[in-house]
């Protein structure tokens, strides 16, 4: 149980730390971020349920005020903004993903990780995107895909780490990749 | 870790945060049912009001928080002057800008810890499903004092890599910053086991 | 309650009983403690031995956080791996690095929190915790946030959050590694105060001086345990004599 | 590539030239170091200093990964912070803590990372990398997962990849501590063969014996600087001054 928190928290925390790599900020306002693939690695190495829980309690802190968004945003204003599809998208992008790697084991985990980073970390996240940009915007979906295709490059490239990055750990520290530890 | 937390006190840092955030849930529920551009726009100058309030240095904080909303207002703008319905991109840009300003307005004026006290409240109903308050709280505790710590020892990484290198550290850096954190992950659950954990 | 373990002058500390019989402890299949025995009741008890030959697994393992894998630990007759409610009564454990300790944002936070796992109400917890303070001559820290404190400060803060939650024994492991030499010379001075047991990890033999029993470990096992006047004078015979030769610790795996 | 500065058993050492002109630090607006002037090219060079007195900060300066605020740092005339390619051959520094300087997950790699960044081809940078480990007896290191190693093996890694860029100057920050005392020992050693200068920061003057210079810092400026054998005993003197006094340094926000 400590032990599950402890690790919760640290990897919102780790989030958090992933915003101080400067943002790009687009043509539209949402950022490029590292946050989101520390959205993915919450993911594939902590699996779906814990992976979920700690993009959670870092939109909660979010929320409550702290400046933890990629240029030190945070408060409620960014819930109603344009990135507010994403944000929301973001736990479960991290579930989707962390069940992947932890159900799909029949291929090695440099390729499990990246597949399941671009399916949850980018097919999923992206339609929460969608919506939210086109809510927001008073845009029609189509014209809000338009807009989100500027971010596939960014985070194919970031699956891609996500995916090398887990590879590497499990080599280095079998037991932290936690989405492949048969004791849950 | 500083909060977004106003350091200029206001009259409404006193009310129930609850009530500010129910008051910001219909507020912004509402934005969205008006379409009318006028209203809109005197919406929009009764937050700027509230803003004003409290004088001129709250008031240019806030301006600076929504100044991050250009890049959308921008596009939205020339999106509707290029498809000619100027009515619609004003009532959308105005729509943004209050939606955005009034809940940084609820965070500018409620403190951490009456936020805290709100996401205890909220977490009650949860209980049954094994989401304990206490530990919700202890996390949240842990994410605010850790962050810094995690953030500073990212900083001596990535100094490591500069000390023996003419580039700037890339994506490498984070397998060793993610197995820190992992680290510190088991240390924490450690320290909290050392003083009694959650089973007692 | 008041700071009895602390706060009278004359150290007449009291041991706690500790008994370890044929005590293994691996992960994965790899042995760091090998068939440990032991039993003492000193008050003040030193632990050496080389980098990784098992002391702070052993604290740990004394402290309750980890279950022996094998043969069993009691101290003052408790299992504290099983009965978390004892431990905290019985040892408090100060870790090498407060980052690693500190868990809440202000020194108060972190110092009441240990009490109200005790089971006190909130309002007690944060006046015995301020009573705490006040012993230490800090009670001007109360608000002040962990991390602007320095690292002899933050060793303080964990030392006081130890403190305040009063057990018979508390586990320092290398508490003074990094710290300057004022900072030290106060906490040793804090510390000898106490009156319950300590139990001390160190590499440093100096910092054992006064200490009653000494255990020295070797590769998971005890070399050599008794009276701290036998033990370190071996010890450091030995220690000598390894670092003139060429060897920096085997890697065998 | 041979281990030139290592090799040699006679200790010769040649220093770096350091020139401080009134350097000056901070963040946020906070001092951090204040008005440093100082010149010196001993080949072994002490810092000493309190808790949060601004050590580490001023190592990180010479070693050219931050840049000073105002004023000038300079070795062998060079601005280390904008010429990083002289950087690298002048200095290398090593972290009091391994855990913050290891960046790859094997031995090799984190040791032919430096050499690669030097300009070596990818198997150039691994042979040499397998000729310092060799020079260090630790061939059979070479694959192994950083992670497995102790605490004092971390270090000996560090500093082979330290030595294998064969900087002119190394820069030590606190790097005993938590060691045990063998291995203190033979890193000494290791050390007191390097040709190259030495600075090393510690809180235990007796790690600084036949050290030429010492500074020694106070809230981020120097409160004396000059011979080791003048500075050393007057910093003793005030440290233990200071340690019978109550005040574990001021809380003065
Ligand atoms: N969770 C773990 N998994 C694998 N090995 C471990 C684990 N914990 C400890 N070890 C190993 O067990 C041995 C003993 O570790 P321990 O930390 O108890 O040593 P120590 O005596 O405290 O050393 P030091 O003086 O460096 O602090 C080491 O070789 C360490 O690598
Ligand atoms: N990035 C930073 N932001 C704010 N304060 C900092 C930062 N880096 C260092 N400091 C502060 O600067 C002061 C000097 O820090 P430094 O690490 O150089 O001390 P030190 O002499 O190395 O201490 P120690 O002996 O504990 O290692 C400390 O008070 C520290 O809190
Ligand atoms: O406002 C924020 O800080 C967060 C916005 C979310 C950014 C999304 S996440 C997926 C996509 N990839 C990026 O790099 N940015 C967007
Ligand atoms: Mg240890
Ligand atoms: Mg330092």
């Amino acid at each position: 149980m400590e032990k599950n928190v402890a690790l919760i928290a640290l990897f919102a925390a780790l989030i958090a730390a992933l915003g101080l790599i400067p943002k790009i900020t687009l043509g539209f306002g949402v950022p490029i971020t590292a946050q989101s693939l520390g959205v993915m690695l919450c993911g594939t190495i902590l699996g779906s349920k814990r992976g979920a829980l700690a993009v959670l309690l870092f939109l909660l802190l979010v929320a409550i005020g702290l400046p933890l968004l990629s240029g030190g945003r945070g408060g409620l204003g960014v819930f109603v903004s344009p990135s507010a599809g994403f944000l929301i998208g973001w736990p479960f992008a991290a579930f989707v993903t962390g069940w992947i790697v932890e159900n799909w084991r029949s291929a090695p985990l440099t390729l499990v990780a990246g597949v399941a980073s671009i399916i949850g970390g980018i097919f999923l996240m992206y339609a929460f995107g969608i919506v939210g940009l086109s809510v927001s915007l008073d845009k029609t979906l189509i014209e809000a895909a338009g807009l989100v295709s500027a971010f596939v490059l960014g985070d194919v490239i970031k699956a891609g780490i996500a995916g090398m990055l887990t590879a590497a750990l499990a080599k280095a520290r079998p037991a932290s990749v936690l989405s492949r530890a048969d004791v849950i | 870790m500083i909060s977004l937390t106003s350091p200029t006190k206001t009259w409404a840092h006193s009310w129930p945060a609850g009530a500010k955030l129910a008051g910001l849930c219909i507020a912004t529920l509402g934005l969205f049912f008006l379409q009318s551009v006028p209203v809109h726009a005197a919406v929009f100058a009764v937050v700027l009001g509230l803003y004003a309030l409290p004088g001129r240095a709250f008031f240019v904080s806030g301006l600076r928080k929504l100044q991050l909303l250009w890049p959308f207002i921008l596009i939205v703008a020339i999106w509707h002057v290029w498809s000619g319905q100027m009515a619609e991109g004003a009532a959308v840009i105005l729509r943004l800008m209050s939606a955005v300003a009034l809940a940084n307005l609820v965070t500018m004026t409620t403190r951490l810890t009456d936020m805290i006290d709100v996401v205890r409240f909220l977490a009650r109903p949860f209980a049954r499903f094994g989401l304990r308050s206490d530990i919700l709280e202890l996390a949240i505790a842990l994410v605010i004092r850790l962050t810094p710590v995690l953030i500073q020892k990212g900083n001596l990484l990535s100094q490591a890599w500069r000390a023996r290198s003419r580039r700037r550290a890339g994506w490498r850096i984070i397998l060793p910053f993610t197995i820190l954190a992992l680290d510190d992950a088991d240390q924490v659950a450690e320290a909290l086991r050392a003083r009694g954990g959650f089973n007692t | 309650m008041t700071l009895e373990r602390l706060n009278i002058e004359t150290p007449n500390a009291s041991g706690s009983q500790i008994v370890l019989t044929d005590l293994c402890y691996s992960v994965d299949g790899k042995g760091i403690l090998q068939g440990i025995t032991l039993k003492t009741s000193a008050p003040r008890i030193g632990i050496v031995g080389r980098n990784g030959s098992g002391k702070s697994t052993l604290a740990r393992i004394l402290a309750g956080l980890i279950e022996p894998t094998s043969g069993s630990a009691l101290v003052n007759g408790h299992n504290l791996a099983k009965d978390r409610k004892a431990a905290l009564a019985e040892v408090g454990i100060l870790f090498q690095n407060p980052d690693h300790q500190i868990i809440f944002p202000t020194v108060l936070e972190e110092v009441s929190f240990g009490l109200r796992q005790l089971g006190q109400a909130k309002k007690t917890a944060e006046e015995n915790a301020r009573k705490t303070l006040d012993a230490f001559g800090k009670a001007h820290w109360a608000d002040a946030y962990v991390n602007n404190l320095s690292q002899g400060q933050k060793h303080l803060v964990c030392l006081m959050a130890v403190v305040a939650m009063q057990p018979r024994m508390i586990i320092l492991d290398e508490p003074y590694s990094g710290l300057d030499i004022p900072t030290k010379h106060q906490l040793t001075r804090y510390l000898s105060r106490y009156q319950g047991a300590l139990l001390h990890i160190t590499h440093d033999p100096s910092d054992l001086s006064g200490y009653d029993d000494v255990v020295w470990l070797e590769q998971g096992a005890v070399e050599q345990s008794g009276a701290a006047d036998v033990v370190i004078p071996a010890y450091v015979a030995q220690m000598n004599t390894l670092g003139g030769s060429d060897d920096i610790s085997d890697l065998s795996h």
